[in-house]
């Protein structure tokens, strides 16, 4: 009698709530979602092309631009893929202020990520306010190491551009006295409020073994409850030194999402500490001497993959013995997380789209390369 | 959920499970306690918060009246810099940050010598385009003369597009501004950038590579130092002067620099003729361990004697001329062209010859290769001003040849010199 | 004073019979919608003339907020608007015309025959306040007419129940769309069903992708 | 209101003019006074809202535009004004046009009937109440107008779900008013706020308690349920926070609103911040005693002498001040709570806000019903009406006694009602599995 046809809604590429550039094309039918078919592309730079035309350290500052709300992340593990393909090996404390440095990134991506997340959902910025608050101090400790806050460029071949200037660690450690009290205190704003719960729980499950399928990884991955984590799985740099947790969801929802990220700050904030104590003096030196301004790999490739905050970040050089490489493929995880959206999103209403783009946290930059 | 049968064992930590407790019935304690939040919040932000470890408080800072506090690291747009005193730029258009950079903005031309044509360590035209730049630092990084580096000035914002092709004039700013925006930073390579500008600045004719907006200001300081040297002219013939401003010192009278020239010439020649390697085409490639220059260890060792011959024979020759020509073929070396050496100096060139044999000699009987004489690579491969490398005590006979030719070539200078 | 009661009566009914001859006349449904709500208005506006503010607020309350909103609903959710292809008149208007036009004077007539236009006048006072506030209605409703409440109350529930019945009727009927989560419970369900028929164990691998499946609505 | 500027015009100035010359003037006088209060009192809410919800994310606000930011509303204004109006092509031209009047009438209509001050309103209806709300599901219509008009998938989608979400939520906030109704026994508002004078206990329950205007229906338990069911309702109605469906810009990017701009839009925005002040308002009065406050009944009182029973002009206008003092500070607390509201939550999906309105909020308001029904049995009722337990009791002992009783009832129903709601939601979800498990 109430004949319903179903509906294409097109959650457009200047959508609000789309994290940047990103079309959603929704069969729905009255309020619940038939079919979703991501379209992006908006945000497609080149970035690979570019870089088979710069030589090994012109990419640096490219890098910066792939996720760019981690660009720390992304230099560590293009540092790292070089590194391996040229043989050069990093001093001590080079590595153990490069662990910081990502560390850092990961809890302003988290505060962020649950803030926009949370922003999608309807609360008026205010979660997003805090996070943005914290984000503001981390990269204020950035500009005062590489010079800038957001398109950092701090890492090199062989360690980092210039050791950590002195007033650095007295703010980080004043930093540090207030990251728990925010933690906590976004915990219960938000932990066990009603109406996230009503909009979380149950919303947008993603299964274990679907989310092995689709090879995912980082907090959704584990969200659906599998504990794996690259620094865990294999301790690259010197992660093999510091103890942390891996938090894991239960169910595979918005909510478990949600949840492992507010633990994962915690863990990083630990990993911070053990930092601090064990980071040897500057006698190690931030850079290794012999490691070249323009490097020249011997022919060959080499892959080198880190935990960064979204997921899974891999970079797969090829070099011809060139000083350019010949070949040079990003491995971003939002890109790869960003497949089962289709999947999740089946079923459930119009609303929860928004939600569950936000609880996978991308960004168009890593997405369209 | 069915028990998840990925079990992975994680090294060094525990797998926490996130406790969701979604089965207990809510009735709105959780909105209060979010309301209790936002109300503390709302309570603590008539307090100012500037400092780290404050979750309170309003953080915004009311930008044009209250500024943030730059960090000395932060790199806005390269800037060139030139010598208060000297009014030298810097920069000598090795043409490093144009290649290293990027996104390729940066462009040069190198300085010309007006009397001979010859290119002279001095940049005549500098361009940023300051709209494509993403100040990544990275010129900062390689100049070997510290001659540009990353400013803090970030209000840039013009209407007008062509004015962010900023030109050498707009780029230039004098040292003491740097070193007060970036104190440690210039502390740590102030001696070297300086060093290196007194040797450019003698390889620089009158007033190449001054900065244009000094030009007056330092024409007119030369011509009152002109002034004072001309009351003091019957001082002895002023010694090199260390002290006095080195610019006028610099001026060569025209027969010195013939002198200068020939001795030049006659460094190349030798080294020409002697070493079997390809003609060093580029100045200077950037690679410092040029694939193709495996030179073979024997003929390097010819080669540095060569240089240290026509050293000597130039200082012998041009008497009070402090500097002298660097001999290794670093990368600022001014390009020595092959012309044909002119009869008058045959003298110099005979001497050169007889310690190139000598170096031969020597060479055939040391050890293997000497270290490479120049340390090539590191950040500042810059060449040591004259004084030999510390040769390794094995090849003391080369030294002993060189220091044999040495004699033999002031022999024949103080013969036929007035 | 009667004189401008009349003459403000007189321009209601006329905007009330303007309205309703637009409702039947306009082409687009929703002009007409807007032009009943209109309508409803003027009898509000009626009411109030009659000093019987209770009833004129109900009005407004009742059929402006409720009624017209359910029609608009209506409306939009069922046909095709605009109404430009149908025609207005049926081609026998002529017919149609002489009929309504007699029903009409059926009624009327008697009405009109023996009607002495004088209105009555004003009650002598103390005769009690006829029912007009909404005290007085409360206890009518609760007393004499008790019956009618309830029956009323009746009517409105069969009616709520039965809109109800008919949401679920076309809920169930509309194909049913699975969530990821709930298609492989299904999965694993049918899956212990079968193996208590066929014993031999199916170990649940990680299923691969499997293609877009047909839901079984 | 009306009497007491007829009262001005022919006593002070004595002018001595024809009694509908003096009633024209007077109403004239009231409709200029509301119709310049309605857009002050948006403008002020906007630039109130912005500053308080930035303190609350621990920012400054609109600070810039004049000292302290002050004029920012006058901007935005002259903003709306200028921008250029844009009608759809395809839109249906009248209807779009009549959308945000038919919006804005209705919410500026309502100010007839809300009491600023002891004596200050303008138009004083027997159904004040009843008028309110009548007037309010009017713009239900004008945002169906406005929805149907843009001609546009997403404004219709918008329109449906905000007329779906203000008519079920006109249920909950009638039948919340209608416990209150049934206490006072009236439906004017000033009766209302006469109710509620004396301290804590109102002073009709027990006359000799002093007459502080501090008897709010609050501190009743069915008072107290009412209020939050109220503006619960009033939230949705006025779509606040937890209920703005209609334009969230997250699903559908501004609901109805979208193919508006310009001063039509800028109506559209007024006609929601002026429903959000009546609303207050409204609770204010209904919940918190309106003008009544500590002292207000004291002025008055001081002003009746033996030889001009309704007081004397010096102490009227003391009073008057002093109540319209206190009603807007009670409406400007509530909008601090409507937008604190904002600052601390997210959105509920529109079903969820339908689930929740009606099988939660509607069952509580019916329970409320009832125990608003003992209530009066309790505190009035004698063996006459068949109340025959408390014949002997002191007007003390039957407050209590309501006290109780109703405080129990009310509880046991919210606690119950709370795990009802809980399960029904998980058991929905299990019950569709199984079918769907039985039918496969």
């Amino acid at each position: 009698m109430l004949q319903t046809q179903e509906l294409q809604v097109n959650i457009g590429p200047q959508h609000p709530s789309t994290h940047g550039v990103f079309r959603m094309l929704v069969t729905v039918d009255g309020e619940t979602v038939v079919d979703l078919k991501p379209v992006f592309g908006y945000l497609h730079r080149n970035h690979e092309q570019i870089a088979e035309a710069n030589s090994y350290l012109q990419n640096m500052p490219y890098t910066d631009r792939l996720d760019y709300f981690n660009s720390m992340a992304n230099n560590h593990a293009y540092a790292m893929a070089v590194e391996r393909l040229a043989g050069i090996e990093v001093p001590e404390r080079a590595e153990y202020i490069r662990v910081l440095m990502v560390e850092l990134t990961r809890i302003l991506n988290h505060a962020s990520a649950v803030g926009f997340m949370i922003n999608d959902m309807g609360a008026w910025q205010t979660p997003l306010a805090f996070g943005m608050r914290e984000r503001e101090k981390i990269l204020d400790l950035f500009e005062m190491a590489s010079g800038a806050r957001l398109m950092c460029n701090y890492f090199r071949f062989g360690g980092v551009v210039r050791d950590l200037p002195p007033e650095f660690i007295p703010n980080l450690r004043e930093l540090l006295r207030a990251l728990p009290a925010y933690i906590d205190e976004l915990e219960r704003l938000l932990r066990d409020n009603e109406i996230l719960l009503q909009r979380a729980i149950g919303i947008g499950i993603l299964p274990p073994e679907v989310a092995l399928s689709y090879g995912v990884s980082g907090p959704v991955l584990r969200g659906s409850g599998i504990p794996y984590d690259v620094r865990k799985a294999e301790p690259y740099s010197v992660y093999d030194r510091f103890d942390f947790d891996v938090p894991v969801g239960k169910v595979g929802d918005v909510y478990d999402r949600f949840l492992v990220r507010i633990e994962e700050m915690r863990q990083s904030k630990r990993i911070i500490e053990q930092v601090l104590e064990q980071l040897p003096d500057a006698k190690g030196g931030h850079i290794n001497p012999k490691a070249r301004q323009n490097v020249r790999p011997p022919v060959g490739d080499a892959y080198a993959r880190i935990e960064s905050p979204k997921g899974e970040l891999g970079f797969y050089l090829v070099s011809d013995g060139s000083t350019r490489p010949y070949r040079y493929k990003v491995r971003a995880p939002s890109f790869i997380n960003l497949t089962p959206l289709a999947d999740m999103c089946r079923g459930y209403k119009v609303a929860d789209i928004v939600v569950i783009l936000g609880s996978i946290d991308i960004v168009m930059g890593e997405v369209d390369r | 959920m069915t028990a998840s049968p990925f079990e992975i064992e994680i090294p060094r930590g525990r797998v926490i499970e996130v406790q969701r407790d979604d089965t207990r019935v809510r009735r709105g304690g959780g909105l209060l306690r979010g309301m209790a939040v936002v109300w503390k919040h709302w309570k603590e932000s008539f307090k100012l918060n500037r400092s780290y470890s404050q979750i309170h408080g309003t953080f915004t800072i009311e930008y044009p009246e209250e500024r943030p506090r730059i960090p000395e690291a932060y790199r806005n747009m390269p800037i060139l810099l030139y010598d208060d005193e000297t009014g030298h730029e810097l920069c000598t258009s090795c043409f490093q940050c144009e290649r290293i950079c990027p996104p390729q903005v940066i462009h040069m031309t190198q300085a010309k010598d007006p009397a001979t044509g010859k290119p002279v360590p001095a940049v005549a035209e500098f361009i940023i385009e300051y709209d494509a730049c993403m100040s990544c630092g990275f010129c900062a990084e390689v100049c070997p003369f510290d001659a540009i580096k990353m400013d803090h000035e970030f209000e840039l914002s013009t209407d007008d597009h062509t004015q962010l092709t900023v030109h050498k004039e707009q780029l230039l700013r004098p040292i003491s501004y740097y070193a007060k925006i970036a104190p440690t930073m210039w502390a740590e390579v102030r001696e070297s950038a300086l060093k290196k500008l007194q040797g450019n600045i003698r390889r620089r004719p009158d007033v190449i590579g001054l900065a244009p907006q000094l030009t007056e200001k330092i024409a007119a300081r030369r011509a009152e130092l002109a002034a004072q040297a001309a009351q003091a002219a019957a001082a002895a013939p002023v010694a090199p002067a260390a002290a006095p401003a080195p610019a006028e010192g610099r001026k060569l009278t025209p027969e010195e620099k013939a002198a200068k020239l020939a001795a030049i010439r006659a460094a190349k020649a030798a080294q020409a003729g002697e070493s079997a390697t390809p003609a060093e085409a580029a100045p200077a490639t950037p690679s410092p361990t040029p694939a193709g220059e495996a030179a073979p260890p024997a003929d390097k060792a010819a080669k540095l004697a060569a240089i240290r011959a026509a050293n000597a024979a130039k200082k012998a020759a041009a008497g009070e001329a402090p500097a002298t020509p660097p001999a290794a073929p670093d990368a600022s070396a001014a390009e020595t062209t092959p012309s044909a050496a002119p009869p008058s100096d045959k003298a110099a060139r005979l001497a050169a010859i007889r310690a190139a044999n000598a170096a031969k000699k020597a060479a055939a009987g040391e050890a293997p290769a000497t270290p490479p004489a120049t340390p090539a690579g590191g950040t500042a491969a810059d060449a040591p001003a004259d004084a030999p490398p510390a040769a390794p005590p094995s090849d003391k006979a080369a030294r002993l040849a060189a220091i044999r030719a040495a004699n033999a070539a002031k022999k024949q200078q103080s013969g036929d010199g007035s | 004073m009667e004189v401008v009661v009349q003459v403000v009566f007189g321009l209601i009914a006329l905007f009330i019979l303007v309205a309703a001859a637009m409702v039947v006349s306009v082409r687009n449904v929703i002009h007409s919608a807007l032009w009943l709500i209109a309508c409803f208005f003027g009898v509000g506006a009626l009411y109030l003339l009659l000093q019987a503010e209770f009833l004129a607020v109900v009005q407004v309350l009742v059929y402006v907020g409720a009624v017209s909103v359910l029609i608009l609903f209506a409306i939009m959710l069922t046909r095709q608007i605009s109404g430009e292809g149908v025609r207005q008149l049926t081609s026998r208007w002529p017919v149609v015309l002489v009929v309504t036009v007699l029903l009409f004077a059926t009624v009327m007539a008697p009405t009109l025959i023996n009607q002495q236009w004088n209105v009555p006048p004003a009650p002598p006072l103390g005769t009690p306040e006829p029912i007009a506030g909404p005290a007085e209605l409360g206890r009518g409703f609760v007393n004499e007419f008790l019956i009618q409440f309830q029956v009323v109350g009746v009517l409105l529930t069969v009616a709520l129940i039965g809109a109800i019945v008919i949401a679920f009727e076309e809920r169930a009927r509309r194909r049913r769309v699975l969530t990821l989560a709930e298609e492989l419970e299904l999965k694993r369900l049918r899956e212990r069903a079968t193996q208590t028929e066929t014993p031999e164990p199916v170990e649940a691998e990680p299923v691969a992708r499997e293609t877009r499946p047909a839901s079984e609505g | 209101m009306y009497d007491m500027l007829a009262a001005l015009i022919n006593g002070a100035l004595g002018w001595g003019w024809p009694e509908w010359a003096l009633n024209l003037l007077s109403y004239i006088l009231i409709v200029t006074i509301v119709l310049v209060v309605a857009p002050l009192q948006m403008l002020f809410f906007t630039y109130y809202e912005r500053r308080v919800i930035a303190r609350m994310q621990d920012r400054v606000g609109p600070n810039r535009v004049g000292p302290e930011g002050i004029w920012q509303p006058i901007a935005d204004g002259v903003k709306m004004f200028t921008k250029e109006d844009i009608v759809p092509q395809a839109a249906d031209r009248i209807v779009h046009f009549l959308a945000p009047c038919v919006v804005v009438a209705p919410t500026v209509l309502m100010f007839a009937v809300v009491p600023w001050g002891p004596g200050m309103v303008p138009v004083d209806l027997p159904t004040g109440l009843l008028f309110f709300f009548a007037i309010s599901s009017i713009s239900a219509v004008g945002l169906m107008m406005a929805g149907w008009a843009s001609n546009n998938k997403f404004s219709l989608l918008g329109a449906m779900r905000a007329v779906a979400q203000m008519v079920s939520y006109e249920i909950p906030a009638v039948l919340s008013l209608i416990a209150i109704v049934m206490i006072v026994g009236s439906l004017s508002i000033n009766e209302i706020i006469a109710y509620q004078t004396g301290l804590i206990i109102s002073n009709r329950d027990l006359p000799g308690i002093p007459d502080l205007g501090l008897g709010w229906f609050v501190f009743t338990p069915v008072g107290f349920v009412a209020f939050i069911a109220f503006f619960i309702a009033a939230l949705a109605e006025g779509e606040r926070t937890p209920f703005d469906i209609p334009e969230a810009d997250s699903e559908i990017v501004a609901g109805y609103m979208t193919e508006y701009s310009g001063m039509k839009f800028g109506l559209f925005y007024l006609a929601q911040y002026v429903l959000n002040f009546l609303l207050c308002a409204i609770t204010a009065i209904i919940f918190f005693g309106g003008w009544q406050g500590p002292g207000v009944g004291w002025l008055y009182a001081q002003g009746i002498t033996p030889d001009n029973p309704n007081g004397n002009g010096l102490f009227n206008v003391l009073a008057g001040v002093l109540g319209v003092f206190y009603f807007l500070l009670k409406t400007y607390i509530f909008f601090f709570v409507m937008v604190w509201l904002r600052g601390a939550f997210p959105r509920l999906r529109i079903d969820q806000l339908m689930d929740f309105g009606w099988k939660f909020l509607i069952p509580l308001t019916l329970a409320n019903l009832f125990s608003a029904a003992l209530w009066v049995a309790f505190t009035r009722w004698g063996p006459a009406e068949g109340m025959l337990i408390t014949v002997g009791w002191s007007p003390v002992l039957r407050w209590l006694a309501a006290f109780v009783v109703t405080l129990a009832i009310n509880l046991g129903v919210y606690l119950w009602l709370t795990r009802v709601y809980a399960a029904s939601q998980a058991e929905r979800r299990r019950a569709e599995l199984e079918e769907l498990s039985a039918a496969a």
